[in-house]
């Protein structure tokens, strides 16, 4: 029953939403369905406690029949959630889906009102409004655009490694981008993982190994993308390969060139070891990278530098002629339907707070600089120490620095009393020195958190609530004489202590990625004020973006721990490969198009279209867009000098009389 | 004009995909602010014919906002820009016309800025209300007082006829 | 270079020394400094904190005198000074209502102020305004081995930390180093020194004066070097109260400007140095500048 | 023999170019005439309101007015052609957009009087004396037609059943209008009688339009040499034509000038100035607010271009801060 209402009368169903108290405790919900009854064309007008319950799907297709209504609007709440499930609903009474019009009271009215008539009289505009418009509303069709199986993966921490593999091993080709020269991220420094300590190596090395061997992931590390085009189902995606100066397949990993580098000793700061330790200009990230073979440091390295070097590198390398200088950057293009971008985090940089004294004093040192200490495959071998080479006596650990601080970040790391609450548990346990932890509120809301809190205080160590003023020097009483001060306002006890400690940790929280404005850019999607991506919904699209078919994974959407990342980077996996399995894109028909014979053939839109959809036919000397590149925008519509070029979903007359309606006296 | 119960009306336009999250937003975070805005959805605010806001302020509208993604943020790569050459060209015109600089305002808010919404649409409330109606619609039939019959409304409703008997009902 | 200059109540009295000092230092420098006519009091920090509207009156008359006068610039020594100006300064741009009430106050005694006055600190003027490298062309008897510990005080940098850290300030370390001096780290640097704590608490007054002056001779100090005239007295004034107390901790404490006149080969008894309590130790003998 | 279809011309607020286009049919007048009676024409033949106001109802079939209505005499007439014609056709930008003259919409009453009667250069008038409505004269009452406020299309003061655009319209278009009357082959009522897409179709220039005019300026006419070839867009020189009807067959472009927009917006479009205003912005190169201030600096007087015989039926019709003046003279 499709009615052509050029050929009959419009016929509306108008239905407002309650949702519960939602709407209806701000807004007279039976005053608007009165008042809109009375419109001209209006055959029901209903309101109802919640529209998008089946029930209240099931009255409009009831009412389709019933009523013959070849319109309906529903005043609920906001089009970007439900107005799929009235189409739907629509479709299912039989008529055209888009024959349906959504009006936001909820959202943009009685959620943010705090006066019943007010509420009510803009619900009732703006029903009027969708009222108006709906009349003008056209019969349309989706069109299916194919999607590409390919998916990409931006990001080789646990998040990036844990997608690749999900969606892997459902049999999709995954290419994996790593900016580092090796897979692993932040996990692969960690020495043990709350709150069961296991340790992170044992649990992720496998994983990095499978990433490897896996025969659907194309793995590119030392590799950057730098450009991304298309949309979803296919996007086209160019990638900076960085020289590393060694052939990635004939290289053994035997890092004999390591040992044969004209450099005798290592002398620049290995990144892996937080500058703890120094490396040389040919390196290996650390002994388990992935892939497992050394990278040429062109900042450091002679031969790249200069051009003079003895090359003894390339003497050890001897027959397997892996080291090549010739190497050169490189960009390659891939075409992947989904984006998953799990880009992480950076840890906040301590020397902001001066009065820490973090760059200062030498046995003031962060936490990851204390996970490298105390692995075993550390700069020292797994023992804690002080500068000097002694063992500390006491410790102190520092939380939120960096975080919950109107003067640095406001947000809470999440992960910073946990991972210092097992740092303060490894230092007992190594070195049996006195830990005190100074907090503002403990967070331990996980799975086993909260009872690793209480393994710390019998461990005993010691918690003293407060904001730490400062970490200094100078000494009031002889026991304070070559130590660290910490002087701190203990809230419980009511005064200011003065704390002499041997070392101090900070528990440096996270940061969005310097870079990451301009990583959001090139992947469209959106940031809240702090710099982390946003996500499509906070609650029921966590990991999908307001760009369809980009996905968002781990910690670049917000400070979370281990066992979270990994939960949203299998959901990012799921929810690409729910549209790679789907096999289309149904896109929404708000396509521009042009009508032949009003085009004078001015030309002004060509070259408005960012996406090239509009082309010039040279033979009928008229403008023609081409619905498949078209994604809807309106802008050539807008600029259309003669009114020629009009948009499905978004016509002239249908945005004058939604003008026209939201003025109308009510 | 001096009616005591006068509110000022806006029309707002906003891009589907930062603006218009934003005010979603703004209504999830349950953020209050002044009732005078009704929000129009486009899909970018490239879509903001300069007619709209023509018409919009002939029909009675105070003040017009149009709300778009960041510059270098729209969803559709530069259409904003776009926007952003139109609106100035246009609020040179609409000085010229006698129409203030406050009531037609163009702010790029993005998805996350729901706090922005409500600040800049109380801001803008209360700017257009220190200005008083613009009542183009009411200047117009003062206007037509001058002829010995003045015409009938500008617009007719072309579906008036088709009146259909509306039924009212609650579940 | 031309500067207004606003002395307060501390350089004409408790404070004299450091006039004494300063304005030589910077004639010495080629820097023109016209003291502004008719100048009152800031109002203090204590002014401040018992009523805001009228002690920014207060502090803006001042302001306004000296944006009549010109140049914009307004050199003040006095920390308390330097707060209380630039409090007010901020006060009336940032709030309306004060603006209202400093206008309308001003406007009875037929002034106005329109916010372009700049309130300079020395140190800032000397390091950013001069320059070290044209300082240090004028140090004829470097301060070699004198061990200083800089101490700026709690209110040149905070809340306005308008010329240098607030947490680890080192424009006056940087200056005494130009002078030859060997500055000593002095973590103290930014903490308090008691203020008026110590004429009406002393207990707890003097027991900050004492952290400051102990931590000095720790770090092997020869004389703190200070910008402030309260910190000054309170630094000089009450040793035998406090080694009373917590036994000696005897260590002079000077302006600044002092040792740059002493760097500068300027006539030391024209520097104001016999004002002080504990006496500076006289510099090291060392061979005459070629 | 039948009797001929009877026709009417009357001129209303404009320069006279209508009339003049009417008489530009030269020696082809004489088959108009063969085939209609013109029955009033002030212009050229002597025919009264009288005449007119004895006719009956509906007995001419149409009436081509042109000019805009500006005063009470002009609407009067207006009213009194619309009651005698089976068909009244707005002839010409002024009736049917309101023209130039409407541009005087942007200013108030007052203010257009003082200067013309009292402060244009070329004025002496001491007594600053004014046109009144009445005055009395040797025992005389003399009148004259009230000067109003507003300038309005002729639509926007009677039903009008075609527009034939144009200032002026061409022979062309006029013939090919007069020729559907008399054929009865007319479009439905409200129709504009020329193509109904943009004069870019029919511009000799629009070969030579480049895909891209990324505008990094904007010129007037007179500020350049302008290429006889190149499209004028493509010089930086606003250009109508994209915005405006065709039918013209781009008189203007042919003649070295650009289209001013005097056949107005096609069908689809309300307001002509906000769609040329918007479609030349966006095709603007500047993105940061101070180049795309200056750019366009180039276009000193945005009423008056975009809107040059368009105001008057604008969304905006009129400078919205202006008064209503009662005349003073007037009781």
């Amino acid at each position: 029953m499709n009615t052509n209402p050029k050929n009959g009368a419009v016929r509306i169903g108008f239905y407002i939403c309650h949702c519960g108290h939602n709407i209806a405790g701000m807004v007279d919900c039976a005053a608007v369905a009165l008042h809109i009854a009375k419109l001209p064309g209006v055959a029901v007008s209903r309101d109802y406690k919640y529209m998008c319950s089946d029930p209240g799907q099931e009255l409009i297709q009831q009412d389709i029949r019933e009523h013959q209504l070849n319109r309906v609007v529903v005043a609920s709440c906001s089009p970007l959630l439900h107005e799929h499930t009235f189409r739907k609903a629509v479709a299912a009474g039989g008529l055209n889906p888009f024959y349906f019009q959504m009006v936001n009271i909820r959202e943009h009215d009685s959620w943010v009102h705090t006066d019943r008539a007010e509420a009510t009289a803009k619900a009732k505009s703006l029903s009027h409004a969708a009222v108006c418009r709906v009349r003008f509303h056209r019969a349309l069709e989706t069109t299916r655009v194919p999607i590409n199986p390919d998916v990409l993966v931006v990001g080789g921490g646990i998040a990036g490694i844990h997608a690749a593999l999900t969606v892997a091993n459902s049999g999709k080709k995954v290419f994996l981008v790593e900016r580092d020269p090796s897979i692993g991220g932040h996990m692969a420094q960690f020495d043990k993982t709350f709150p069961t300590l296991d340790c992170a190596a044992c649990i992720l090395t496998p994983k990095m190994s499978a990433v490897r061997s896996h025969e659907n992931i194309t793995l590119w590390t030392y590799s950057e993308v730098v450009k991304v085009e298309g949309y979803v189902g296919n996007y086209k995606v160019t990638v900076r390969r960085k020289p590393r100066y060694v052939n990635e397949e004939l290289c053994a990993g035997c890092l004999e060139c390591i040992t044969a580098c004209v450099f005798k000793e290592g002398k620049f700061p290995d990144e892996f070891n937080v500058g703890l330790s120094k490396r040389k200009p040919v390196y290996i990230p650390f002994a388990q990278a992935v892939p497992p073979v050394v990278v040429i440091d062109p900042e450091r390295c002679l031969q790249v530098r200069t051009g003079k070097c003895k090359k003894t590198c390339i003497e050890a390398c001897a027959d397997r002629h892996a080291i090549d200088f010739s190497q050169k950057e490189e960009r390659v293009e891939v075409q992947v339907g989904n984006i998953i971008v799990a880009t992480g985090f950076k840890l906040f940089d301590a020397k902001r707070i001066p009065q820490y004294g973090y760059g200062h004093f030498p046995n003031v040192v962060t936490a990851i600089e204390l996970e490298r200490l105390v692995n075993s495959s550390g700069p020292t071998a797994g023992e804690i120490v002080l500068r000097d080479g002694r063992q500390p006596k006491s410790v102190g650990v520092i939380l939120c620095v960096g975080s919950r601080d109107l003067k640095t970040n406001r947000w809470c790391s999440r992960t910073c009393c946990m991972h210092s609450m097992k740092l303060a548990q490894l230092v007992r346990e190594h070195t049996g020195a006195d830990v005190t932890v100074f907090y503002m509120d403990i967070r331990a809301p996980g799975k086993g958190y909260e009872e690793f809190y209480d393994k710390s205080l019998k461990e005993g160590i010691q918690f003293v609530r407060g904001r730490v003023a400062e970490v200094t020097d100078w000494a009031m009483a002889p026991e304070e004489e070559g130590k660290l001060v910490i002087r701190v306002e203990d809230t419980l006890a009511g005064f200011v202590r003065r704390i002499p400690l041997d070392m101090i940790v900070l528990a440096a929280g996270m940061e969005p990625q310097a870079d990451s404005q301009e990583v959001r850019r090139m992947f469209n999607m959106s940031c809240g004020t702090e710099g982390w991506f946003l996500e499509k919904h906070p609650k029921l699209a966590p990991v999908s973006t307001f760009t369809d078919g980009v996905f968002i994974a781990g910690c670049c959407q917000g400070p979370k721990d281990i066992p979270d990342s990994v939960a949203q980077a299998g959901a990012a996996a799921a929810e690409a490969m729910a549209l790679v399995d789907k096999g289309y894109i149904e896109q929404e028909p708000n396509t521009a198009y042009i009508v032949e014979a009003d085009c004078s053939g001015c030309k002004s839109c060509l070259p408005l279209c960012p996406y090239t959809a509009i082309l010039f036919d040279d033979a009928k000397q008229k403008a023609r867009i081409n619905g498949a590149l078209c994604k809807g925008c309106g802008t050539c519509v807008a600029s259309c000098p003669s009114g020629s070029i009009r948009q499905n979903l978004f016509e002239d007359e249908e945005i004058f009389s939604e003008i026209e309606g939201v003025l109308a006296y009510v | 004009m001096s009616d005591p119960k006068w509110q000022p009306r806006i029309v707002a336009f906003f891009c589907n995909w930062c603006t218009y999250t934003a005010a979603d937003l703004a209504g999830v975070s349950r953020l209050k602010y002044a009732p005078n805005v009704r929000i129009i959805r486009l899909m970018c605010s490239g879509r903001v014919d300069p007619q709209f806001i023509l018409d919009a302020l002939a029909l009675g509208a105070d003040g017009v906002l149009i709300g778009g993604c960041h510059l270098g943020d729209c969803h559709y790569a530069e259409g904003n820009y776009k926007t952003a050459r139109r609106f100035q060209m246009l609020q040179r015109l609409l000085r010229d016309m006698g129409i203030e600089d406050q009531r037609v305002r163009l702010e790029w808010i993005s998805a996350s800025e729901g706090e922005r919404v409500k600040t800049v649409i109380n801001d803008m409330v209360e700017q257009v209300r220190a200005l008083g109606p613009l009542g183009l619609p009411q200047h117009r039939e003062d206007w037509d007082r001058e002829m010995a019959h003045p015409a009938g409304p500008a617009r007719q409703d072309e579906w008036a006829g088709q009146r259909a008997e509306p039924e009212a009902a609650h579940a | 270079m031309k500067y207004s200059y606003f002395p307060g109540c501390s350089l004409k009295g408790l404070g004299r020394s450091y006039e004494e000092s300063l304005l030589p230092v910077m004639r010495h420098l080629g820097m023109e400094l016209a003291e502004l006519n008719d100048w009152n009091c800031c109002g203090a920090t204590a002014y401040m904190s018992v009523d805001e509207g009228k002690a920014a009156v207060l502090a803006a008359r001042n302001l306004a005198i000296a944006e009549k006068a010109g140049p914009e610039d307004l050199m003040t020594p006095c920390s308390a000074c330097y707060l209380v100006l630039n409090k007010t300064k901020h006060n009336i741009a940032d709030y309306p209502e004060i603006n209202a009430t400093v206008q309308r106050a001003l406007g009875s005694a037929h002034l106005a102020y329109r916010g372009s006055v700049k309130v300079r600190h020395p140190l800032d003027m000397l390091v950013h305004d001069v320059g070290l490298d044209v300082v240090k062309e004028k140090v004829v008897r470097p301060l070699k081995g004198l061990k200083v510990a800089p101490y700026y005080g709690c209110q040149v940098v905070r809340p306005y930390a308008t010329f240098d850290d607030a947490w680890n300030p080192t424009t006056m370390d940087r200056l005494l180093a130009t002078l030859g001096a060997e500055v000593v780290p002095y973590p103290l640097k930014t903490k308090c020194c008691g203020g008026s704590l110590t004429g009406t608490v002393p207990e707890a007054g003097l027991r900050l004066t004492y952290i400051l002056l102990k931590e000095a001779v720790r770090r092997g100090a020869d004389v703190i070097a200070t910008v402030c005239p309260l910190c000054q007295f309170n630094l000089d004034a009450y040793h035998d109260q406090i080694s009373r107390r917590w036994g000696p901790t005897r260590i002079a404490t000077v302006y600044f400007t002092q040792l740059m006149g002493l760097a500068f080969g300027l006539p030391p008894e024209q520097l104001g140095l016999k004002r002080n309590f504990i006496p500076m130790k006289p510099l090291q003998a060392q061979p005459t500048a070629a | 023999m039948p009797e001929k279809p009877k026709i009417g011309f009357y001129w209303c607020a404009s320069c006279g170019g209508c009339e003049e286009a009417v008489v530009d049919f030269a020696e082809d007048i004489l088959g108009v005439l063969q085939a209609v009676d013109i029955v009033f024409w002030p212009v050229a033949m002597d025919f009264k309101k009288k005449h007119v106001e004895a006719m009956p109802d509906k007995s001419i079939a149409a009436t081509l007015l042109n000019g805009a209505i500006r005063t009470s005499e002009q609407e009067e007439m207006a009213r009194l052609l619309r009651r005698k014609s089976q068909y009244l056709i707005a002839y010409g930008a002024c009736a049917q957009l309101g023209g130039i003259p409407s541009l005087a919409n942007e200013f108030p009453r007052e203010q257009l009087l003082r200067y013309v009667y009292e402060e244009a250069p070329t004025v002496v008038n001491e007594a600053k004396t004014r046109p009144r409505t009445s005055s009395q004269n040797n025992g005389h009452t003399m009148t004259l037609p009230e000067f109003r406020n507003v300038v309005r299309a002729l639509d926007q003061v009677v039903d009008v059943d075609f527009y034939i655009p144009g200032c002026p319209p061409t022979p062309k278009i006029t013939k090919a209008a007069i020729g559907a009357l008399l054929e009865g082959k007319l479009p439905p009522k409200g129709s504009v009688l020329a193509p109904d897409v943009a004069l870019c179709e029919q511009c000799p220039r629009k070969a030579n339009k480049p895909a891209d005019l990324s505008f990094t300026r904007f010129q007037r006419p007179h500020q350049v040499v302008i290429d006889p070839n190149l499209c004028l867009l493509a010089q930086g020189i606003v250009c109508m034509g994209p915005a405006t009807r065709a039918g013209c067959e781009a008189a203007c472009p042919g003649g070295n000038m650009p289209c001013t927009g005097c056949f107005g917006p096609t069908s689809r479009v309300q307001d002509q100035g906000a769609k040329i205003l918007s479609s030349l912005c966006a095709n603007m190169a500047a993105k940061d607010d101070q180049e795309i201030r200056a750019v366009l600096a180039g276009i000193p007087d945005p009423v008056g271009t975009f809107y040059r015989y368009g105001l008057g039926k604008s969304l905006l019709r009129r400078k919205a801060n202006l008064p209503v003046e009662t005349a003073k003279d007037s009781p």
